[in-house]
C-alpha cells in the first residue's frame, strides 16, 4: 500500500475529494496546514509596518490506497488541483508496511 | 467635565437663585431646584453605567488585538484594573480630586482620605433638597460613581499599550497608584478647582487631557521602562504581530464609542435646564460626528497611503476621533467635530508607525489614540475660542508632564524592586500558559 | 415614528398650549412646557444611544454568520458604512427628510443642503424655551441624533445581505448614496409630513417599511445585481456556507434586541407626560413580546418541520418579531404583539429558504427578516384599526418600490463603472487576505 | 425590590398626599405628582434594558465557559429561555406573582390568570394621572417590563449549571415551569406582599434569595438529577473541562455587571423625589463597590491559596459581590459594601471546589455564586438593621426550600416521562453535532 | 523504528493515550483532522437547506516506535479505540530511517 | 527523496524556517499538533481542581528533500530547535517514494 500526501489550496479540497471518490478512494485524513515554498515571501502591511508572510493556508491530505490505485490517484490529485497558478502545492507517495481498520480488524488493503 | 463646585454655583446662579427667592410669591419656576436635582443625577447614573460599559470595551479592544496566547491575561488585567480602580478610587482618589474648596496645598494638594461619607445619607425624602450636599448640583453618589468611572479608564488605557509582557502583579500595583492618587492628583489641578481651572484658565470639558493624555503618559513611562515584546523590532525590521480577534476588536470600539455618550454626555453635568439638556445632544451629536470622522480620515488615508484598508487603523481612527472632540464636545458645530475628528484620525495614522520608529512597542494604539489625539483635542479647544494656546499648553504640561514622571518612577521602583517584566521563555510561551496556566481558547478539537 | 413636525403641534395641543396659557394665573400646570421638552429630549438622547449600539448587533450578527474568511471585511465594512452614514445624513440626508414644512417639491421633495445649524445654540439657558427650534417638541441636537441612528441601520441591513463577494468601495459609496438620499428621500414622504402621511394617511409608527423594509429592498436589488456567492448554488443544489461563530450572531441578536427598546420606545417622540410616558412603556413591552414569540415560533417551527432547532433561524425570528411589530408598537396588546411577533418568526423560516430556490444569495438572512417581516409588520399595522389596507399598500408600493427602483439603477451604474464584484480567486481565498490582507483569526497555534 | 403595592402608599404618604392635598391652593409642589409618575416609570424602563441586556451577559458567559462542540445548544437554549420566560410571564407568572391585594388563598396563593388588560390604555394623555393604575406608582407596562426581566434572570442560572448535557426540550419545559408558576409563587410572598413580608418582615431588596438564590435552587435540583457530565469525576478525581471562551466569558461578566445598575437601582422602584433619586445613586455606587470587592477578594485569595491567578474565579468574584449586595444594596455604606461583595468572593472561591466535592457538576459555578453568595447576601441585609436573622432564615428557608423542592418534583417527572440528559455518544460528540446538527465554530481552515 | 499513524475519534484520544503509555508508549503527536470514509455521506440542515457532510472530525495520532513494539501499540489502539461504529478509525505503519531527540542528539531508539 | 518529520516547540518555528532556508529547503509543511512526551504530566489548576497536562502545544514540520540532503536538514533543525530544555522535540527520516510539483507535473527532486 501506498500513503499519498498531498498539500493543496484549501478552496480545491472538495473539487479533489469529489474526483478522488469517483475514481474510488473510499477514505482520507485532512489537515489544515500553514504551507512554506516558492509561493511563499510576498509582503503585507499591518498597522503602517511591512512584514514578508511566509507562510499560506493550505491543506493537506493523507490518503493510504492499495499500490495498484497510487498513480491513478497521484495523478487525480495532480489534474484536479492544479490552477496553473504558483503554490497549487505538492504531491509525496510514502510506501505503507501494513494497514488497519480499527472497527474490524481487517488488515492490509481490506482495511482502506 | 468643568470643575463642578464651580459649575454648581454657576447652576446655581442662573437657575437655583433665582427660583429660590421667588418660589414662596408668584408663578412657580418653569422647572423646580428639586426636578433640576433629580435630572442631573439621573445624568450622572445614565453617563456612569455607559463609561462603566468602557471597561468592557477596552478589554474586548485589548483582547481582540493582543496574540491568543496572552488573552487569558488580557482580560484578567482589565477586570482586576477596574476592580481595583474602584476600590482605590474611594479609598483616596476622590477626595483627592474633589477638595471641595479646602486643599492641603492650595490649588495643588487636597489630602489623602477615605471617601467615607461620600454617599448621602439614605431616605434623603424626609429633608428633601435640604439634606443634599448640594441643592445646585446633584446627588453625591452619582457623581462618585460618574467620577470614578473616569478614573478607571486611564488604567484601562495602560493596560492595553503593555500588553502580553507585562507581569500581573506589578501592573496592578501600578494601577493602585495611579488610579489612587496620579490620576485624581492631577485631575484635581483642574476638575477639582485647583491652579489650572482658577489661575491659568486650562480647558479640558471632559478630559481629552485630564482622563485620556493622562492614561497615555502613564503607559508611555510604561512602555519605556518595559521595553518592547521580544521580537517586535529585529534589525531594524518592524515584526507585526496582528491581533488574535478582530471581530473582538471591532466589538470594543464600539462599546466604547457607546460609552462616550455618557463620557462626554454626562461631562455637561447637568440636565435639568432647557439649556443643559440641549448641550448634552449637541455634545452627542459632536461626539458622534467626530468617532465616525475618525473613522473615515483613517481608512480613507490607509487606502491612499498603503493602497489597503486596515481595520484595526480604522478601529483606532473611530477611537482617536473620539478623543480628540473630549476636550470640547459642545462647543464646535457638527462640521468642526467633522474636521477635529478627522485630524484624530490622521493623527493615528502616521503616529502609529512612528512610534514602532521609536521602538516604543504600544500594543494597541493606546499612545497614538489616547495621547496624542488626545493632545491635538485639547489644541482643538482653541479653534472655538473657549481657550488659549497658552493656557492649554500650560495645562497639557503640566498633567501630561506630571503623570508621565510620577509613572516613570513608579516604573523604576517597581522594576528594580519586584521586576516588571516576564520571563523570556514566559513571553514566548503565552503569559496564559506560563503565568496563569489557563489558555482562553483551550480546545484542540472542535468536537 | 409619526412625522415629528404634526407630533409637536399634537403635543402643543394637548399638553403645552393650556398650560401655556394658563400658566400666568393660578395654579401651574402638571408638568411643566421646560420639563416635557427636557423629558421628550432624554428619551431622543437614551434612545439615540441604544439604536447606535445596533451598529454594533449588526456588525455582531454578520460577522458570525459569515466565514473566518470574511471576517476582517464584514468588521470593515460596518464601522464604515455606519461613519459614512453619519456624515451623509448630516450633509444632505436630514434636512432632505425633515422639510419642516417647505419643499422644493410639495410633499415629495425637500431640497439638498447640509445641515449647517442642525443644532441649537450652546448655553440655551439664558433664553430657554422660547431658544429652542420647537419648543412643543424636543431639541434639534436630540432628534438629529436619533434620527441618523434609523438612517444607518438600513445601511446596516444591506451590508450583511451581501456579505463575502462585494467589493468595499463601491458598497461604501452605495451606502453614502442610500444614506445621504435614497432612505431620507422615501422617508421624507412618511415622516417628513410628505404625501404618504398626508394624503394617503399611510401608517408606519418606528419603521418596519420606512426603514427595515426599505434597508432589504436596497439588498434585494444589490443581491440581484451582485449574485450568489461562488458555489451558493450548484447544480439546483443549495450549499450552506454556515457561519463562522454562532456565539457571536447570538450576541449580535442580542444586541439589536436591546436597540430596539430604543428603536421603538424612541418613536414615540415624547415622554414629558404621563401618557406619554406610559405609551413608552407600552412600546417596550410589545416590543420584547414579538421578539420573544418570534424566536419561539422560529424555534418551535424548525423542529415540527425539520426536526431540529436551528439557532441561526432562531435568531432571524426573533429579529423578525422585531421587525414585525415596528411599524405598530403601540397599539396593540400583549397578545396582539405575540401574534404578530410570531408570525414573522415563521415569515422567516419560510422565506430563508425561498430566496434560496430563487438563487437570491442574502448572506444573513436580512431580506427575510427586514423585508418579509417589514411588510408583514405594516399590513399587521391594519389590525389594530390604525390604517387601512389601501393605505398601507400604497405607503409599501411608493417606499419599497422607488427604492428598489433608485438602488437597482444605482447598483447597475457601480457594476458598469467600477465593477461590483471581488475576483473569483479572491473570493475563494476569502477577502481578508486577498483584499485586505488582514485575517480576522490570524494566529496558527494558540501557543 | 419592595413589595411594590407597599412602596407604593409609602410614597404616596411621603410625596403624593400632601402635594395633593395642596396642589390647589398657595405654593406648586416641588416636584408634581406627574413628573414623580413619569420619572419612576422611566426607572423602570432604564432598569428594564439594562436587565434584559443580562440575557446576552448570561448567554455570552455560558457560552464562554461551556467547550466548542455545546457553544451553539448553549446559545439556543438562552434565547429559547428568555423567550419563553417573556411569554410565560405574562400568561400567568406576572398576575400570580402581584395580587394586587386579592389572593385565592390569602398570602400564599394569588391565582393563574393571564395578564389581558396588564398594559394601560394607550393615550393615557387625555386622562392623565388619574387614568393610571396607580398614580402612586409608575406605569404598569413599565412594572410589567422590568419584574419580567428579573424572572427571566432565574432561567439564565439554570441554563448555565446544566449546560452540556441537558436535552434542550425537557430543559425548556421547565423555563416554561419555572419562570411561569414556580419563580412568580415564592416570589409573590415577598413581593407580591405575601406572608414573608407582611408576617415574617423578610427583606430582601433587589433579589439575593428571591431570584438569585432561588434561580440556584432549581439549578441545583437540577444538578443532582441530572448528574454530572461523563468524565467529570473519574476515580475520586476531578477532571476540569475548560471553557472554551474566556474573552467571551469576560464579555459576559461585564454585561451582567452593567445590567446589575438596573437590577439594583431600579429594585428602589422610585426616582421621582430627591431621596429617591440619591438612594439609586448610592445603589449604583454600592453595587459597583461590592462588585469590585468581590473580584479584587477572588483574585487574591485564588493566588494565595494555589499561587494562580484564575479569571474564571475573578469572573464568578465579580458576580458574587454583585449578589451579595443585591439583598441590600441601599443601607450599607461603601465600606460595607466592600466587606460584603469581598466576602462574597471568598465564597466563591471556597464553595466551587466544594460542590465538585459533592460530585455535584454546575459547568459555571451558577451555583456558588447565585445560591451561596445570595444566602450570604440575605443574611448582610441583618448588618444594616433592615431585618433579624429570624426572619432572613424563614424567608430563605420558604423561599429555597420551596423552589428546590417544586423543581427536583418537575425535574424528576421530566427524567421519567421524556428523559432530561443526551446519550452518552452525543455527549461525548457535543451537543452541537448530535443534537443540533450545527457547529458554533464550523470552519476548518480559516482560509 | 515505525512509524504509526492512526486516525481515531477524538473523544477516544484520552482513553488510547493511557492505554498506550500503560503499555511504555513515551511520546507521540496528535493532530485534529477532518476524516473522510464510510462514516461519511449523511445529511444536515442549514438554515431549510440540506446538504452532505463529508469531513467528520477525528483525531490522528502518529507514534514512533522501535520495530519490536510496533504490533503492540497497533493491537492497543485497536483494542482502545474500538466502539463497534463506523467510523473507529484506521492504523497504518510505515518504515521510518532514522530518528533524533532534538534536545540530546540522541539517535533512533535511545532518540524516543 | 526524505521526508523528515520534526516536532519543535512552536517559537522556535520562525527561527528553523530561516535556518532551513539558508541552506536551500524551498518547501515545508507546517501543521499545529499537541505533543506527548518526557514534557507532559506537569499539573494545573483549573477553579481550585487540579489536573495532569498531557498535551503540550508543538509544531510539526514535514520536509521532503533530495536524499543527499537531508543529514543537513536534520541537523539544522536539531541545532536551531535546541533549547536544552526537555521538549524540544524529535525528528524522523522516511523514506519517499516519489513527488510531484502541482503545478508542472515535475516529478521527485524536479518537484521540490
Ligand atoms: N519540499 C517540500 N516538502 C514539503 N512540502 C512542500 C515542499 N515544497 C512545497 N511544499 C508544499 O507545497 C506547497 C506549494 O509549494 P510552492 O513551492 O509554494 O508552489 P509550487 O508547488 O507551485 O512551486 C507549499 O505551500 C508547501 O505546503
Ligand atoms: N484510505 C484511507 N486513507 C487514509 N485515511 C483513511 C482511509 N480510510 C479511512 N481513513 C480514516 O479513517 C476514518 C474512519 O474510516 P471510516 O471508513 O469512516 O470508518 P471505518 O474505518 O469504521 O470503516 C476516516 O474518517 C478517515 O479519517
Ligand atoms: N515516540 C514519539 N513519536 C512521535 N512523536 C514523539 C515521540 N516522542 C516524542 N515525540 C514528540 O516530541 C515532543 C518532545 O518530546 P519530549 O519527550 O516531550 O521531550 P524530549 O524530546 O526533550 O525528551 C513531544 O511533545 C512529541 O510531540
Amino acid at each position: 500500500m501506498k500513503l499519498i500526501i498531498a498539500a493543496i489550496k484549501p478552496f480545491k479540497l472538495e473539487e479533489v475529494r469529489e474526483a478522488l471518490t469517483s475514481i474510488g478512494v473510499r477514505g482520507m485524513m485532512v489537515t489544515e496546514i500553514k504551507g512554506f515554498g516558492s509561493q511563499s515571501g510576498h509582503t503585507e502591511i499591518y498597522r503602517g509596518a511591512e512584514y514578508a508572510v511566509n507562510f499560506v493556508p493550505k491543506v493537506k491530505l493523507e490518503i493510504v490506497v492499495a499500490d495498484g490505485m497510487a498513480d491513478q490517484v497521484v495523478e487525480t490529485i495532480q489534474t484536479t488541483a492544479k490552477t496553473d497558478k504558483i503554490g497549487d502545492g505538492k504531491i509525496f507517495v510514502l510506501d505503507v508496511a501494513s494497514a488497519v481498520r480499527v472497527r474490524t480488524g481487517e488488515t492490509n488493503d481490506d482495511a482502506l | 467635565m468643568k470643575s463642578f463646585k464651580y459649575l454648581a454655583l454657576g447652576t446655581l446662579a442662573a437657575v437655583a437663585l433665582p427660583t429660590l427667592g421667588l418660589a414662596q410669591e408668584e408663578a412657580a419656576p418653569a422647572v423646580t431646584d428639586e426636578v433640576v436635582w433629580i435630572f442631573n443625577t439621573l445624568l450622572f447614573l445614565i453617563g456612569g453605567f455607559l463609561v462603566f460599559f468602557m471597561a468592557a470595551g477596552f478589554a474586548m479592544l485589548e483582547g481582540g488585538l493582543v496574540r491568543s496566547k496572552n488573552v487569558t491575561m488580557q482580560m484578567t488585567k482589565n477586570v482586576a484594573l477596574f476592580s481595583l480602580a474602584a476600590i482605590m478610587y474611594w479609598l483616596i482618589g476622590y477626595n483627592l480630586m474633589y477638595p471641595l474648596g479646602d486643599w492641603a496645598i492650595e490649588g495643588y494638594f487636597s489630602g489623602l482620605f477615605p471617601s467615607w461619607g461620600v454617599l448621602e445619607p439614605v431616605y434623603l425624602n424626609d429633608m428633601g433638597l435640604e439634606g443634599a450636599d448640594d441643592a445646585a448640583y446633584a446627588s453625591t453618589g452619582s457623581d462618585f460613581i460618574f467620577q470614578l468611572m473616569f478614573c478607571a479608564a486611564t488604567a484601562s488605557i495602560v493596560s492595553g499599550a503593555l500588553a502580553e509582557r507585562i507581569k500581573l502583579w506589578p501592573f496592578l500595583i501600578f494601577v493602585m497608584i495611579l488610579t489612587g492618587f496620579i490620576y485624581p492628583l492631577t485631575a484635581s489641578w483642574q476638575w477639582g478647582g485647583g491652579w489650572l481651572s482658577e489661575n491659568i484658565g486650562f480647558s479640558d470639558f471632559a478630559g481629552s487631557t485630564v482622563v485620556h493624555a493622562c492614561g497615555a503618559a502613564a503607559a508611555l513611562a510604561g512602555a519605556i521602562v518595559l521595553g518592547p515584546r521580544l521580537g517586535k523590532y529585529k534589525d531594524g525590521k518592524v515584526n507585526p504581530m496582528p491581533g488574535s480577534n478582530l471581530a473582538l476588536a471591532t466589538l470594543g470600539m464600539f462599546i466604547l464609542w457607546l460609552g462616550w455618550f455618557g463620557f462626554n454626555g454626562g461631562s455637561q453635568l447637568a440636565m435639568g435646564s432647557v439649556g443643559d439638556v440641549a448641550d448634552v445632544s449637541r455634545i452627542f451629536s459632536n461626539t458622534n460626528m467626530a468617532a465616525a470622522a475618525g473613522a473615515v480620515a483613517a481608512l480613507v488615508l490607509n487606502q491612499v497611503i498603503y493602497g489597503k484598508a486596515d481595520l484595526t487603523m480604522v478601529l483606532n481612527g473611530a477611537l482617536a476621533g473620539l478623543v480628540s472632540i473630549t476636550a470640547e464636545p459642545l462647543a464646535p458645530t457638527l462640521f468642526l467635530a467633522l474636521i477635529i475628528g478627522a485630524i484624530g484620525g490622521v493623527i493615528v495614522v502616521f503616529t502609529v508607525p512612528l512610534l514602532d520608529k521609536m521602538k516604543i512597542d504600544d500594543v494597541v494604539g493606546a499612545i497614538p489614540v489616547h495621547g496624542f489625539a488626545g493632545i491635538w483635542g485639547t489644541f482643538a479647544v482653541v479653534l472655538t475660542g473657549t481657550s488659549t494656546v497658552g493656557a492649554q499648553v500650560i495645562g497639557m504640561v503640566a498633567i501630561i508632564g506630571t503623570t508621565f514622571v510620577l509613572s516613570l518612577i513608579v516604573w523604576f521602583i517597581l522594576k528594580a524592586v519586584v521586576g516588571i517584566r516576564v520571563s523570556e521563555e514566559a513571553e514566548l510561551q503565552g503569559l496564559d500558559t506560563a503565568e496563569l496556566g489557563m489558555k482562553a481558547y483551550p480546545d484542540f478539537t472542535k468536537g
